[in-house]
């Protein structure tokens, strides 16, 4: 397929795109929520920050219980290299360092710092940046390590790391495709802040020394290409290789790898990274964030969250503080608490049901999307599978989700990672089209976490194998050094002493054989 | 050539051993849990098959019938199938510990697999000759190979089926072999005589 | 290691030695009877047809084999049993092949009197149709009974047929080919008899195996 | 071995790891002869004696056998001891022969006799080996006589016929005919009709012993309530 | 005020739920069954009814039998649309203990003791037509006369008379009312050494293209699937590759030797090739998964019942085809896994 | 008859001698399969099997001497996956063994602990740190909650806690089936 591509605002050529198999066109819903413009939301008067909002390791708090913060000040660092630093959105008083409710599917609590916020929103001293463009590439990295960015598509990947890629990058690309229905703060931003993911590009340019730059918009949102577009005249000097791509709207087009396909026709590896074959991917959103750190010295506090839904009486997104509860959002948008059923986390096809009513709004947390009773069909009750094969059809990686399903259903954990399920994507693209109503997702994510806890207590075992084993040597060594003491003891050696002398020699012969450390206890 | 071909679809198709002929059914109930195994086993018996009708062959037609100790067949042929099994499976055993483990007691229960035993005495009944003999070995070794393969496949699927509890396991298993053997009924009058 | 070899070679020879010695001997002890229960089984079949009252001869061994198209395809061998009741001929069993039934060949035993009537008639094998084709079975239904008495010409040669094809014989409902198929063989058995009536009884005997079927 | 251990053996072998139903071992011959009762029983007569008779041999040899011989060895008793029972039949029992005859080179290869040779009689003295062969041979002979007597009477709706071949001719009083005008229901008597019936049976059998499992828990529950409420 | 968390995708839109596809099968075969029964006589009508009922009952016993909830199963027709495939196979004037049979071995045994909808490895319908063909074959091959042949016809009140009381009207004999289906009649002919031309002038059952009457219920059926197809009720690979194998096959011996080789439209047109390749062949359930893997599927299907047809010792292959390649599936779907995203060109 | 039995022995004699010949060529060391299912085993080491540790049930079990439904710890995955290596059925775990329990950390109420080191001796894996006379704890990340250590403490201030859930160690749970139940 081809598609007319802009350059500078201008029209230059025919790019040709590439398509992934399966997918599923669905209903946009996302009129509603972008009438608005992006308003700030009203500062909460606690803040409840939960030190894992990232993939990788939590964050250590720095502060203690009564220490007064300030706006922007770390209050916990990297527990590790993949994590990232946490910040205090807001100027107040941490009042609790303990478990507290959190976004996550199991509804359990989580460790979190609890600010009391002040009411004056007091920035902590800021570093003011010079031009991107005199920082070295590791700079630029280091100070996005700083200021906590993770990558605001979804996974929460934590940013620098992708930008230290060790290898020729040739394609930069800019997610923008925003696929998932309902949700339209990338959106938004896009058409709001144009100038800021545009700066923020240059700079993680800059960072990886990308040759070519691809923002990726789905064509539904022709404003927000639109204001893209002007924004890229503003920048002519520095617009050289930087192309606008309007994509196909078909769910999941925004998925990493899927865009990547759409765009530049190649697939990443099975279980590898876009690195592999030179590319690297952000959300708009990581971009502007990234501009503000570079630029102001911000670091990220907070996100533009979509609020929608049948509950909601006026849909819209707003700028919010991360760690803002999701319960003061909803109220800032007239909702009607009396209909909801239900709040999402997300978007409708990925997103988490909040077990909880209390949980913050965190970094990743692109969408608060409120069911109202009967709005959406909800549970319907599942029939048995019929093999129909339309799961397969709607798979955009091409797995066999009715196989899965059946392996899943019968804990058969070899044969289902035969048929890839690591390569799952959890779109729910599969279930979306099951007419016999099967969470086949469900299904998968139960496969994996099962998987993952096996293998950890495989893990452990082997731990507990090794530790035994050690001991057993070092018991019969210790045995036989006694013998050879109580063989010395007595000089008239028997024939018993000999062959205990023998014995221990051969274990000594063994245990040094085997590697086993000298002495440990 | 025609003959040749002839004898294939028989053994394979029409008169197979396993769903037509019953013989050779302890192990393709016992060995097609799994897929994998049951290639292994497919691959195993064939080779055993084949060797061994070619083996009671040579014996049948050098030894007994010049001596004229027909009666002795078979004694003769099941020490020929035990011999070669028996080699078989220390071959297997040492070059292979993962399919010797798999196979596990069923090599040996490939000497009384009824299958070997009978291509060995089906042959002198209708008085093969040695190309015949062979390919009627591997012939009736591939249809066993054949729809043991696909009886696997079938129950790694029946297995995940929400079957009523007295029917898991062998009940259903015997009630699919029996309408896969209807299904073979529709080869039957392909090959006449 | 060559002793560890020799060992098991012995052993197994031991076994085989006396697995053989055990089975030759009884056979040695019972290939006689046996012999004679297969004749006895052969006679009783024959004598169904042609009772022992009827001949004198030893039946059994009274055989020639006859290859020839007009009565039957080649690959189809056909022996015959001859009785003779005080050297005279008196009938001829043949044991012949039906080519054409509906799932292959069907084995039949065709009494001839010298006369040209029919002693009578008995399926030996078959793989007809269960339920259908399988009624020419002595077992299942009396229909093969009705060959008996009947010759060349009786009924004549137009009526050698099935009810369908404008003859005399029945047929099964919804199984035409298996009867048509018994029928066409008894008469070519009838006719290839007429013909060679007296050569059927002069030609030297060439022994036969006898087989159980 | 004591009584309690031989009775352990017997109802192992009749019912709780019953050759056919459990082991399901033998089932060539098991599915081939069964479409009448009769022949159900002729098979189950022989097989019985010659698993006997080869587990009393390979229990006393089992000491002397090596084991890359033993398979052989094994097979090469039991083959003997089928042909020499066969040929003795063969000429003085020549009635039952007929009715046998094709049955018995079929033990030859019937698995179970082998693996009741491998899995009990190497490693156990001759008197428990001859029990264990008897309770397994008569196990297996009821399911071959239950799985005739099925597929018999569904299949031609009598039961015993042709008991006249075996026992003599007085025996065809024996022959029941259970509905007059039978149309027969032909699949019980073809192949897939032996498969089918004996995983009924199968599944009978697991249905039966399913309930008396959950009986026995429910006493079991019942049990120590019943001691706590006495004392 | 927040329910217990689920897993995502919250939100849910089939094309068809299962309900709905089984219905819009059972609606697709409708006009053919209709002709079916305009040519053939009330019998079929009955033997709808009465299948359909004895499918319901046999349901609705093993659910209970397996303490099942009832209703969403019974609702969901899957019953009623194997009962009509089975009907589509028997003889107009089937007995009613015939059809009673058929169906309830093929609910009970071909579909329950697998566990019921969806997890049956056979085509339920297929197994319960088998049973009847090998265990009463007498009763299958007698099949009434198609209405522009029948010199009489039985009314209402007396095929209900003969399905349930096996009685004629007095001046009626069965063999009057049916002959041999044209399949049976070319097999039986062509084996007697007669000629394709030859048989197809002398035999009445003969018409345009095949049997008399056969040609417009199965022009019907084919309208039905290509409906179905339209509406993506089911794929078009196996019915493609299905006929277009039949076809190829038969073409390639109608060539070689056209005097004794029926013509690819006669295969088409005279038995159930349509009804298989469209409805019966692409039961989901028993089928291959993959397209892949359904092609295969489908051309071995097409491939067998020439086989049979030509070779074998019945005159029409299609549900023996169908088993046979039911029982590969599960083979073909092992061997024909797509190629997953971000994994090399050909993977094992 | 002489024939008959001469040629059957040799025919014997040939294969004995073919036997006998490559039961030396293809000999095979050691059993691999204990090592198998040895990592199958949870290494709990816990003895409730019967054996004196896991690996020594592991070469019970290769060698056909102890049933593979003897690991309480293991519980029923340990049995399937035991089942599916050997080739057999599985079944329901021995209830004389004991019973399959949600996993379990020991833990030393230290200010009771008079340091007497009775517990360390009986930790299979080394998982109690402490030296004579100093109170003693439990490293939990080692510990694998086989309780050997409960009993030998003179001053029963060891008990066994449940480890506790939380959100990274969380399992997504089986959906329910069309039938409302979980097959
Ligand atoms: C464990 C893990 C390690 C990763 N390591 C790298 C990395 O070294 N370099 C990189 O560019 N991206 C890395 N990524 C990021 C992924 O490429 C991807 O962008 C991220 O998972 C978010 O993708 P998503 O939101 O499509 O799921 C890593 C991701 C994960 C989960
Ligand atoms: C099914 C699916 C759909 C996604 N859709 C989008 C999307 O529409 N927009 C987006 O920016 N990221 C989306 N993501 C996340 C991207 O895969 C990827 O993580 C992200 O673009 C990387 O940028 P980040 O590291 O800046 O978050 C999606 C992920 C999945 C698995
Ligand atoms: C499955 C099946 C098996 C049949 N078996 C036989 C058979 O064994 N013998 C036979 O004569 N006809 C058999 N037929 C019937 C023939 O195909 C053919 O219809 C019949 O012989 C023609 O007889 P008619 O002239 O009485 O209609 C069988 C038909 C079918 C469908
Ligand atoms: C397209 C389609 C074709 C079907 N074909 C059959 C069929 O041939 N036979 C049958 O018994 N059921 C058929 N069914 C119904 C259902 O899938 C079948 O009863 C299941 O096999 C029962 O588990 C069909 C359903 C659909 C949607
Ligand atoms: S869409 Fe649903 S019913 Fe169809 S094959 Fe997939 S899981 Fe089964
Ligand atoms: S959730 Fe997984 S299996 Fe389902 S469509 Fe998405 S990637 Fe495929
Ligand atoms: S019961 Fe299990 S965990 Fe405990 S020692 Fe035995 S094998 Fe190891
Ligand atoms: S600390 Fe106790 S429970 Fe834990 S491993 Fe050691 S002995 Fe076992
Ligand atoms: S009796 Fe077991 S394989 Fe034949």
């Amino acid at each position: 397929m081809e598609v007319a591509v802009t350059q500078n605002g201008k029209r230059r050529f025919a790019m040709k795109l590439w398509s992934f198999h399966g997918g599923v066109e669905l209903p946009g819903h996302k009129q509603e929520s972008t009438i608005r413009p992006v308003e700030p939301a009203p500062l909460p008067k606690r803040l409840i920050l939960p030190l894992s909002q990232h993939l990788g390791a939590p964050a250590e708090p720095v502060v203690a219980v009564g220490d007064k913060v300030l706006k922007g000040q770390i209050i916990a660092r990297p527990g590790g290299f993949v994590s990232a630093p946490l910040h205090a959105s807001s100027s107040g008083t941490v009042v609790a360092i303990d478990e507290h409710a959190v976004p996550h599917p199991s509804g359990l609590s989580a460790p979190c710092i609890t600010i009391e916020t002040d009411g004056r929103d007091l920035w902590v001293e800021r570093e003011q940046q010079t031009d991107y463009r005199q920082l070295e590439p590791a700079d630029i990295r280091e100070t996005i390590r700083q200021a906590g960015i993770v990558g605001l598509g979804g996974a929460g990947f934590p940013a620098f790391i992708k930008l230290n890629p060790g290898k020729t990058i040739k394609t930069l690309i800019l997610n923008g495709a925003e696929c998932e229905p309902y949700i339209t703060c990338d959106d938004m931003l896009m058409r709001e802040q144009a100038d800021e993911i545009l700066r923020g590009l240059l700079i993680i340019r800059r960072a990886v020394q990308a040759q070519h730059c691809l923002i990726a918009i789905e064509d539904n949102k022709p404003e927000a290409a639109h204001s893209l577009q002007k924004a890229l005249q503003r920048i002519e000097s520095d617009a050289d290789n930087i192309e606008i791509v309007m994509i196909p709207a078909r769910y999941p087009a925004g998925g990493e790898k899927q865009l990547i396909k759409v765009v530049t026709g190649q697939e990443v590896p099975s279980g590898g990274l876009p690195v592999q074959i030179g590319v690297v991917c952000h959300n708009v959103a990581t971009a502007a964030a990234v501009y503000r750190a570079v630029e102001h010295g911000e670091p990220l506090l907070s996100r533009i969250v979509t609020i929608t839904g049948g509950a909601v009486a006026e849909p819209r997104n707003l700028e919010a503080l991360i760690g803002t509860p999701v319960m003061e959002l909803l109220s800032a948008c007239r909702t009607n608490f009396n209909v909801l059923q239900e709040v999402i986390m997300g978007g409708p096809m990925m997103g988490i049901a909040l077990a909880n009513h209390k949980v913050p709004l965190i970094k990743t947390g692109n969408c608060l999307l409120t069911v109202s009773h009967g709005e959406m069909e909800q549970h319907p009750a599942v029939q048995p599978c019929i093999r129909c094969g339309n799961c397969a059809d709607a798979c955009p990686v091409s797995l066999l989700p009715q196989q899965m399903y059946w392996h899943a259903r019968a804990k058969d954990f070899d044969k289902i990672q035969e048929y890839d399920l690591f390569d799952c994507i959890e779109c729910g693209c599969c279930a979306y089209v099951c007419p016999s109503n099967i969470p086949l997702v469900h299904y998968y994510r139960f496969a994996k976490s099962e998987i993952r806890s096996q293998q950890e207590q495989k893990r452990k075992a082997d731990i507990a194998r090794e530790r035994h084993e050690r001991r057993e040597q070092r018991l019969a060594r210790e045995k036989a050094e006694r013998a050879t003491r109580h063989a010395r003891k007595k000089p008239g050696t028997t024939d018993e002493n000999k062959r205990a002398a023998i014995q221990a020699a051969v274990e000594r012969a063994k245990a040094g054989k085997q590697g086993a450390p000298s002495d440990d206890v | 050539m025609t003959e040749y071909a002839l004898i294939l679809i028989s053994t394979i198709l029409v008169n197979n051993f396993v769903l037509v002929k019953f013989l050779g059914l302890c192990p393709f109930l016992g060995v097609s849990k799994k897929l994998e195994t049951a290639i292994g086993m497919g691959l195993a018996t064939t080779f055993v098959l084949t060797l061994s009708s070619i083996c009671s062959y040579l014996v049948n037609e050098y030894l007994l019938s010049p001596l004229g100790i027909e009666y002795l067949r078979t004694i003769a042929f099941i020490l020929v199938i035990a011999v070669v099994v028996q080699f078989t499976e220390m071959v297997v055993h040492k070059t292979s510990p993962l399919l010797y483990r798999v196979l596990g007691i069923f090599l040996p229960l490939i000497t009384t697999n009824c299958a070997v035993l009978g291509v060995a005495l089906l042959n002198v009944q209708a008085d093969h000759n040695f190309v015949q003999s062979a390919l009627y070995g591997f012939g009736a070794a591939a249809g066993f190979s054949l729809v043991l393969v696909m009886f696997a496949a079938m129950r790694e699927r029946i297995e995940v089926s929400d079957v009523p509890t007295a029917f898991r396991g062998p009940a259903i298993a015997l009630i699919t072999a029996g309408l896969m053997s209807l299904a073979f009924i529709g080869f039957s009058g392909l090959v006449k005589g | 290691m060559l002793k560890k070899i020799l060992i098991s070679a012995i052993l197994l020879a031991l076994f085989g030695l006396i697995g053989a010695t055990l089975v030759a001997v009884t056979h040695e002890m019972t290939a006689e009877r046996i012999a004679a229960n297969h004749r006895e089984a052969l006679l009783k079949r024959l004598n169904a047809l042609v009772p022992p009252s009827r001949y004198d001869n030893d039946m059994v061994s009274d055989t020639i084999r006859i290859i020839d198209p007009e009565l039957a395809p080649r690959r189809y061998p056909v022996t015959v049993y001859r009785a003779r009741l005080m050297g005279r001929p008196e009938a001829a069993v043949f044991f012949v092949v039906a080519p054409d039934g509906y799932n292959g060949a069907i084995n039949l035993l065709v009494a001839v009197n010298h006369d040209g009537t029919l002693a009578g008639v008995r399926v030996v094998s078959h793989r007809e149709t269960p339920g259908l084709g399988d009624a020419i079975d002595e077992q299942r239904s009396d229909w093969i009974y009705s060959f008996t008495g009947r010759s060349l010409d009786n009924p004549d040669e137009r009526n050698w047929a099935v009810k369908r094809d404008g003859g005399v014989f029945d047929q099964f409902t919804g199984a035409t080919i298996t009867p048509r198929a018994v029928v066409k063989a008894v008469y070519k058995t009838l006719k290839y008899f007429s013909r060679h009536r007296e050569a059927i009884f002069v030609r030297e005997t060439t022994p036969v195996e006898i087989k159980h079927e | 071995m004591s009584d309690h251990q031989y009775a352990d053996i017997t109802r192992s072998g009749l019912w709780s790891n019953n050759v056919a139903l459990v082991q399901i071992l033998g089932l060539c011959p098991l599915l081939a002869v069964t479409n009448t009762t009769i022949n159900g029983l002729g098979l189950g007569i022989a097989t019985t004696l010659v698993l006997v008779a080869s587990s009393l041999i390979v229990s006393l040899i089992r000491n002397i056998v090596r084991t890359e011989i033993r398979l052989p060895a094994f097979v090469m008793i039991i083959a003997s001891l089928v042909t020499a029972i066969e040929l003795a039949m063969n000429a003085w029992f020549h009635e039952l022969f007929n009715i046998l005859g094709i049955f018995i080179p079929l033990i030859v290869t019937n698995c179970a006799i082998l693996g009741r040779a491998e899995s009990f009689a190497v490693k156990n003295p001759p008197l428990p080996s001859v029990i264990d062969a008897l309770a397994m041979g008569v196990g297996f002979m009821a399911v071959l006589i239950v799985l005739g007597a099925m597929r018999e009477a569904i299949g031609s709706g009598t039961l015993f016929a042709d008991a006249h071949l075996m026992f003599g001719d007085w025996a065809s009083i024996l022959t029941v005919t259970l509905i007059d005008d039978y149309r027969g229901f032909l699949l019980a008597i073809l192949p897939p009709g032996a498969f089918i019936g004996l995983g009924l049976l199968i599944a009978l059998k697991n249905y039966f012993e399913a309930r008396s499992e959950k009986r026995r828990k429910s006493e079991r529950i019942a049990q120590p309530a019943a001691t706590a409420a006495h004392s | 005020m927040f329910k217990k968390a689920l897993s995502s995708p919250h939100i849910h839109q089939p094309p068809y739920s299962t309900q709905g596809m089984m219905f819009r099968v059972i609606l697709a075969l409708l006009p053919a069954a209709a002709a079916y029964a305009w040519l053939f006589g009330w019998g079929v009508i009955i033997n709808i009814l009465l299948a359909v009922g004895v499918a319901l009952v046999c349901e609705a016993a093993m659910l209970t039998l397996r303490s099942r909830p009832l209703l969403p199963t019974i609702t969901d027709g899957s019953a009623i649309l194997t009962a009509l495939l089975l009907v589509f196979a028997l003889p107009p004037l089937a007995p009613w203990w015939l059809t009673t049979i058929g169906v309830a071995f093929a609910i009970i045994v071909a579909k329950h003791l697998y566990g019921g909808l969806g997890f049956n490895p056979f085509n339920p319908a297929m197994i319960g037509y088998v049973v009847l063909l090998v265990s009463f074959p007498r009763e299958l091959t007698l099949w009434s006369l198609p209405a522009q042949l029948a010199e009489h016809t039985l009314d209402f009140r007396a095929t209900l008379n003969y399905i349930f009381s096996g009685t004629l009207p007095t001046n009626l004999t069965i063999d009057a009312l049916t002959s041999a289906t044209p399949l049976d009649v070319m097999k039986t002919q062509l084996g007697l050494g007669q000629t394709t031309s030859g048989i197809m002038a002398a035999q009445p059952v003969f018409g345009f293209m095949g049997g008399k009457g056969w040609v417009w219920i199965n022009l019907l059926l084919l309208a039905g699937g290509l409906w179905m197809i339209y509406r993506r009720i089911i794929n078009w690979h196996i019915p493609v590759s299905l006929l277009g194998s039949l076809l190829a096959i038969s073409s390639l011996f109608f060539l070689l030797d056209p005097e004794h080789s029926p013509s690819p439209l006669f295969h088409l047109f005279s038995g159930a090739a349509i009804l298989g390749a469209f409805f019966i062949a692409t039961d989901p359930v028993t089928a291959a998964t993959s397209n892949t893997g359904r092609l295969w599927y489908g051309a071995g299907i097409g491939i067998l019942i020439y086989v049979i047809r030509s070779w074998g010792g019945f005159p029409d292959g299609v549900a023996f085809a169908v088993l046979l390649m039911n029982m590969a599936a599960p083979t073909i779907d092992h061997y024909t896994k797509p190629r997953v995203f971000g994994h090399g060109d050909k993977d094992a | 008859m002489l024939s008959a039995a001469l040629a059957l022995t040799l025919l014997a004699l040939v294969f004995g001698l073919l036997l006998g010949y490559s039961s030396i060529r293809f000999k095979v060391e050691g059993d691999p399969v204990v090592d198998q299912i040895d990592d199958l085993l949870p290494q709990t080491q816990c003895g409730q099997c019967g054996y004196p540790g896991c690996r020594p049930y592991a070469e019970a079990i290769a060698s056909g001497e102890a049933d593979i439904n003897r690991c309480p710890p293991g519980g029923e995955q340990v049995i399937q996956s035991l089942a599916d290596l050997l080739g057999r059925e599985p079944k329901p775990l021995d209830p004389e063994r004991g019973e399959e329990k949600p996993p379990m950390v020991a833990f030393i109420d230290e200010s009771d602990c008079i340091g007497c080191t009775l517990c360390i001796k009986a930790c299979p894996v080394d998982a109690i740190l402490g030296a004579p006379k100093q109170m003693h704890t439990v490293i939990a990340e080692e510990c694998t909650g086989c309780e050997l250590c409960v009993e030998p403490c003179p001053v029963d201030v060891i008990s066994m806690v449940p480890v506790e859930e939380d959100i990274t160690h969380w399992k997504w749970p089986l959906p329910k089936t069309e039938n409302g139940d979980s097959p």
